[in-house]
């Protein structure tokens, strides 16, 4: 069975062990400015939302990637980006209509979740139980993946 | 059943990409006239800078990639097509019948109409052929020219400027990447690039290019002629339109909302295609990347079959980075007719930013110095997201598109 | 390493800025945050120095684990000389600003000298620099905060900023960063603006490493994580009710100071409690409190996120205070409540909301405010002096009346700025002001908890809970139990939180995670991360010496043990309901014996012995 | 006799619906001991951290005895908490 990444916002509390998880894992640093995964504030609201990649079926960073730098990971089913390739055009950055593939000025190169090879850090640092990694079927994701449906006007045709 | 691709572009490797997941059997022949294997002209500055070989061009990496996919390449060129008898000639003179034909022949760089643009030393920046000639003629202290600081024109910018060249940049409109970035933004980018140390000439033409003891003299009006080693010329391009034929053509091929041609067996993607435009409505040649890789894989699914695949229209975007100073521009960023609109802009930090909204929607974005999260732009135009409240708080901070976004589609 | 080895002199008067390199011998000694950043503060600081002129410095400083994924790892101080209390100021705030000074590069800023204009500083990794803030003056700390966000272009911008209280010279004035987190205690607000700086904005991407062991420092924090979930405290307690669920408690062992500490018990504290805060309303059937909050890497998350009933009389025609914001902690709700004789939870929301708006302290804002209603009662002052306001306790009218006057600076609000002590001065009844070295009360009434009476009297920064919340063990049972209404015993326990709590304001951690953790926990946190070892004893002793270095540069700027008291109506006057009936704050039962376990002198200065031992400078 | 009992935190759904404001009045046997109410009322024991009868603590040890809680007295549970 498939996992990926579920989130629960009402649980979060801005803590941003996540962000720092992520980096340590991809960075060796605690930087969340290069975290793949970020929480976003409503202050008004009074809500924390985090927010990453959701690894959507046809990819739009994957298919606008002009340099073949954006590979399917068959194991997690993420969409990984390979290092060695990526020569930092952004294509896909403009391309993600969910805005979860980033720029990373210091490496040149972009950067956006692989679910940590299917050990999503960020789950597991989470104190709140606001981000946890399970079977697929149960996290919604079809819906969010029937929106990205609505966003992605090829797949009219699939 | 034959599908044939003219044009190994991304539009091209993707329609035969698509056509094979599709149709396991039929025979599938992609056609393209330049001699190596499918690459990006994307990478091409990534190239000249040196971070990649030739090879880390290429659109795909996979060592007997079409081979494996059972995909026909030809490095041919096409000298002629017949639609009546459904059948192409090649330079060599071997004939191809398709049943069904993709054009996605690309476009070419336009030449400016200025005298001396055929001389040894002017070279355009659009194939990997062109790239090898830049890379031996602009040696650590050559004088180079850069005649158009367009899109091709900026993202190549830094990779001149890293040779170590004595670098001008002239372009004939008030701005850096006028058809892209507006006023405020591309005025912006010019100073960047002159704090950088590359002299742009904006509103300035070259009237001419002469050629004096081995150098070029390139004329320009109102000014001093500058001599230099070599002359690059990227002021454009126009859509590869020389086998359409009876097809009908505008600026491109025109292609309806199938990406279907006025013959139904031909299809035409990527740049030379003249389709539907997301934001207008309307039907325009976009001649980027992510729109190429759009049609190819919609014109192939319905190349493949009896179910029609219904192109919305593109969405008109760009992201540039010249000389680390990144910019977007996103759908109507001129502004829609009677909507608001909002602009930050922060000269002494580089940084800008512009909304424009029809209604509550979001229609069109400029941003300079944004990397994160930028593709929500691309987001909240293609879905027409309804603002709401949320449209006011981007007036009073434009910043906030994320949230805007996560407001609205995340439950 | 902990640390980034790099500090950041900021020359306000000249407006230069540049990097220096870390003094290591220092961390070694002093850690980082609090204790570091007062080394530094005594060898470059005249302790005679006027507060507010020119040659005081003030200090924002990270502690080693600042910005790591150890739990609470966000904290920053700012060390002053304080204009409220004549001695060292040192506040600690949470929020994000600290982790993103971090990130940026730096252990410490330093700020010197004085602005001729307005500036405020902007810091992008290694980029600093002093930018023009005309526009920014005048300006909240939320307008001030939107206004630099726009002018970066850059939601991630971390802010600490002054509000208009602290430009119109109030000096109980608060740095605020992340909209509601507070740098509070002391005026180091009024430091700040005193100074012509109005903010520091900082983006920090460089991340946070020079982690001594990286593998034994994920394990240790990851191990230590799990303590907090699993403590009843940090697990459920903090996070489900805040620090205001001590309303309740403290009310009922008969030690919530009432009504300017006249009385020890509030006949409306339930209604003011972490209790109410979860009770739907009538009006809109929503609770004040809509969710907890944690600060940078916090794992407790008891911040309150809170809104106020629309149709309040304090914001009914004020959208914008009808959003959420940074709700009632429990100092706050006590000081602006039952110290005010003030019930009503809307009012108490939206006076917090003006003191984070315009950065003030709510503690001695609302202590100076009970001081003002008891001279208002006693007729000492009229209508006359506040403009018209009818200055009662439990009125929540007023209150929110002389908040709004306070925080901009207006009115009878410019008399309120000056403190409890002050005021009561000002008006002529001084035994009125409920002050230790003219710094206000928290929330617990020394005469039903004995041991904050000592902890008051000799904290270094004036009457303060956070320099040793024996409460903690008194009346919540952790580490031990201990009789609240007992003097024998407290001179130690005093000493053994207050260097504790001088060792954690030091590392970059929270104070609060020690209802769950000990020196034992956070040991071997600070020695995965940091260059050298650092067993328990070290740490311990690291506080130790900070407490005897802040009581040497208050000595030296002229206070002496006789500052070392209480009001007299603690002394003097006995608790007349619950517990603590007939009794007083027994400190001359426990001040001698605290200096002598101090080494100190049986007039409260150090001897050389004490200096020698800690290796402190001359 | 009666005697008013205050539950807190988390405890306060243990309450009567009766009670208001975390108060019950509640009429008991003359010789009840602390640890019986906490039973009556199922407090879990681990839950009744900090126990005040008239605000005075009671220890856990205390809390078994029989005669300590007297007609009119205020028996207050708290289970683990902070604040600061």
């Amino acid at each position: 069975m498939q996992k990926s990444l579920h989130i629960d916002p009402g649980k979060c509390t801005g803590c941003l062990q996540c962000e720092m998880a992520c980096s340590y894992e991809n960075e060796g640093l605690f930087n969340p400015s290069k975290s793949r995964i970020k929480v976003f504030t409503f202050h008004e609201e009074g809500r924390f939302v985090p927010y990453t990649c959701t690894q959507c079926d046809d990819a739009w960073c994957m298919q606008a990637c002009p340099v073949d730098a954006i590979v399917l990971n068959a194991v997690t089913g993420s969409k990984d980006i390979v290092n060695d390739r990526c020569v930092g055009c952004k294509v896909c950055t403009i391309a993600c209509p969910f805005g979860t593939v980033n720029y990373n000025s210091t490496s040149g190169k972009v950067i956006k979740c692989d679910l940590c090879g299917g050990n999503p850090q960020c789950a597991e640092a989470c104190p709140t139980g606001a981000i946890t990694y399970i079977d697929a079927d149960a996290t919604g994701l079809d819906r969010m993946r029937q929106w990205a449906g609505k966003t992605d006007t090829q797949r009219a045709a699939a | 059943m034959r599908h044939v691709i003219i044009g190994a572009g991304p539009a091209g490797v993707v329609a035969a990409e698509t056509l094979r997941k599709r149709m396991p059997q039929a025979d599938i022949v992609l056609i393209g006239d330049e001699p190596e294997p499918p690459y990006s002209r994307m990478a091409i500055p990534y190239h000249l800078i040196g971070n990649i070989g030739e090879s880390g061009t290429y659109l795909r990496k996979t060592e007997g990639y079409y081979e494996k996919l059972g995909i026909e390449q030809l490095q041919r060129r096409v000298t002629d097509l017949s639609l009546a008898q459904k059948q192409l000639t090649l330079d060599n003179g071997n004939r191809i019948s398709f049943d069904k034909l993709l054009l996605a022949t690309g476009s070419h760089p336009v030449k400016p109409p200025v005298e001396g643009m055929d001389l040894p030393g002017v070279v355009n920046c659009w194939t990997l052929a062109d790239a090898r000639q830049i890379i031996a003629r602009s040696q650590p202290g050559d004088d180079v020219v850069l005649m158009g600081a367009g899109f091709i024109g900026c993202i190549i910018l830094e990779a001149l400027a890293r040779r170590g060249i004595n670098l001008t940049v002239v372009e004939m409109e008030n701005r850096m990447v006028p058809r892209m970035m507006d006023g405020n933004s591309g005025t912006l980018l010019k100073q960047w690039c002159e704090d950088k140390g590359v002299r742009v000439l904006t509103s300035t033409r070259v009237t001419g290019v002469t050629q004096e003891n081995g150098r070029l003299v390139v004329q320009l009006d109102g000014r001093d002629p500058v001599p230099v080693n070599l002359l690059i010329s990227a002021t454009g391009v126009r859509p590869n339109t020389g086998l359409a034929g009876e097809l009908e053509c505008d600026q491109g091929i025109v292609v309806n909302e199938h990406l279907q041609t006025s013959q139904p067996d031909v299809y035409a993607a990527g740049d030379v295609a003249e389709g539907r435009d997301f934001s207008t409505g309307g039907y325009s040649v976009q001649a980027i990347q992510p729109t190429a890789v759009q049609h190819g894989a919609l014109a192939a699914a319905n190349m493949s079959g009896a179910r029609q695949a219904v192109h919305q229209g593109s969405i008109n975007m760009n992201v540039l980075d010249t000389m680390g100073l990144i910019s977007g521009s996103f759908g109507l960023w001129q502004g829609a007719d009677g909507g608001d609109s909002v602009t930050l802009n922060n000269p002494a930090s580089y940084r800008y930013m512009n909304l424009q909204f029809a209604d509550d929607v979001l229609v069109g974005a400029n941003t300079l110095g944004l990397t994160q999260h930028v593709g929500v732009l691309r987001g909240l135009i293609q879905n027409r997201t309804r603002l709401g409240r949320w449209k006011q708080r981007l007036l009073d901070d434009p910043t906030r598109v994320m949230e805007a976004y996560l407001a609205h589609h995340v439950p | 390493m902990g640390w980034t080895q790099k500090i950041l002199r900021v020359n306000l008067t000249d407006g230069s800025v540049k990097s220096e390199p870390l003094n290591r011998e220092w961390a070694h000694d002093y850690l980082g945050q609090r204790g570091l950043a007062t080394r530094y503060f005594v060898a470059e600081v005249d302790p005679g120095v006027d507060a507010l002129g020119p040659d005081n410095k003030m200090i924002m400083a990270t502690g080693p684990l600042t910005g790591t994924m150890a739990s609470t790892g966000g904290r920053y101080s700012v060390i002053c000389k304080s204009p409220l209390t004549g001695a060292i100021a040192c506040s600690n705030s949470g929020g994000f600003l600290g982790a993103e000074m971090k990130n940026a590069g730096w252990d410490m800023i330093i700020f010197e000298g004085r602005s001729p204009t307005p500036v405020y500083l902007y810091v992008e990794n290694d980029r600093a620099e002093l930018r023009p803030a005309d526009d920014l003056w005048g300006k909240s700390v939320w307008e001030t905060d939107e206004l630099l966000h726009k002018k970066h272009q850059d939601p991630q911008l971390r802010v600490a900023t002054v509000g208009r209280a602290a430009e119109a010279g109030c000096l109980y004035s608060a740095i605020i960063n992340d909209l509601h987190r507070a740098a509070g205690r002391s005026g180091v607000g009024t430091v700040m603006a005193s100074k012509n700086l109005k903010a520091v904005a900082i983006r920090g991407t460089r991340g946070v490493g020079n982690i001594k062991d990286p593998i034994r420092f994920m394990n240790v924090t990851r191990e230590q994580k799990k303590v907090l979930a699993d403590n009843a405290v940090t697990g459920q307690g903090l996070p489900t009710y805040g620090t205001q669920v001590l309303m309740n408690v403290i009310n009922e062992i008969g030690a919530l100071p009432t009504r300017n500490m006249r009385e020890v018990r509030f006949e409306g504290a339930g209604k003011v409690s972490a209790e109410a805060m979860h009770e739907p309303r009538h009006s809109d059937g929503k609770p004040n409190l809509t969710t907890n909050a944690g600060c940078f890497g916090c794992t407790i998350a008891c911040g309150r996120i809170s809104t106020i009933d629309r149709g309040h009389f304090s914001v009914a025609n004020k959208p914008e205070y009808w959003g959420n914001s940074g709700g009632l902690e429990y100092e706050a709700a006590w000081a602006l409540g039952p110290d005010t004789g003030v019930d009503d939870l809307d009012a108490l929301t939206y006076v917090n909301f003006l003191c984070n708006e315009d950065g003030m302290d709510p503690i001695s804002f609302g202590s100076t405010v009970a001081a003002a209603m008891e001279l208002f009662e006693e007729g000492a002052i009229t209508t006359e002096d506040t403009g018209g306001i009818e200055l009662r306790f439990g009125s929540a009218e007023a209150l929110v009346a002389v908040t709004e006057l306070t925080a901009r600076g207006e009115g009878f609000g410019k008399a309120l700025g000056l403190g409890s002590r002050r005021l009561c001065e000002k008006y002529g009844h001084p035994e009125l002001s409920m002050t230790v070295k003219s710094q206000e009360f928290p929330a617990y009434d020394p005469r039903g908890i004995q041991g904050m009476g000592l902890t008051y009297a000799t904290s270094n920064r004036g009457a303060c809970h956070l320099r040793s919340y024996t409460v903690s063990s008194e009346v919540l049972g952790i580490p031990v139990k201990t009789d609240p209404l007992e003097t024998d015993g407290k001179p130690e326990l005093v000493i053994a939180f207050q260097d504790a709590t001088a060792a954690v304001d030091s590392s970059g951690l929270c104070i609060f995670t020690t209802f769950a953790w000990s020196l034992e926990n956070i040991a071997p946190q600070i020695d995965a991360a940091c260059e050298g070892d650092w067993p328990v004893e070290r740490v311990a002793e690291v506080g130790a010496r900070i407490w005897q270095l802040e009581r040497d540069f208050n000595m030296k700027a002229g206070l002496t043990g006789a500052d070392d008291t209480l009001p007299g109506r603690l002394l003097k006057d006995a608790a007349n309901v619950g517990p603590a009936t007939g009794k007083v704050a027994g400190l001359d039962q426990m001040l001698p014996k605290y200096y002598e376990l101090r080494g100190w002198t049986a007039d409260g200065q150090l001897t050389d012995e004490v200096r020698s031992k800690f290796n402190l400078p001359a | 006799m009666k005697i008013t009992l205050k539950l807190y935190a988390t405890l306060s759904d243990l309450l009567p619906p009766e009670a208001r404001s975390n108060r019950v009045e509640i009429e008991v046997a003359d010789a009840v001991s602390v640890n019986e109410l906490i039973a009556r009322f199922h407090v879990p024991p681990p839950l009744a951290h900090l126990v005040l009868l008239n605000g005075v603590f009671v220890a856990p040890a205390q809390r078994g005895q029989p005669g300590l809680i007297q007609a009119g007295d205020v028996l207050a549970i708290w289970p683990p908490v902070a604040g600061g």
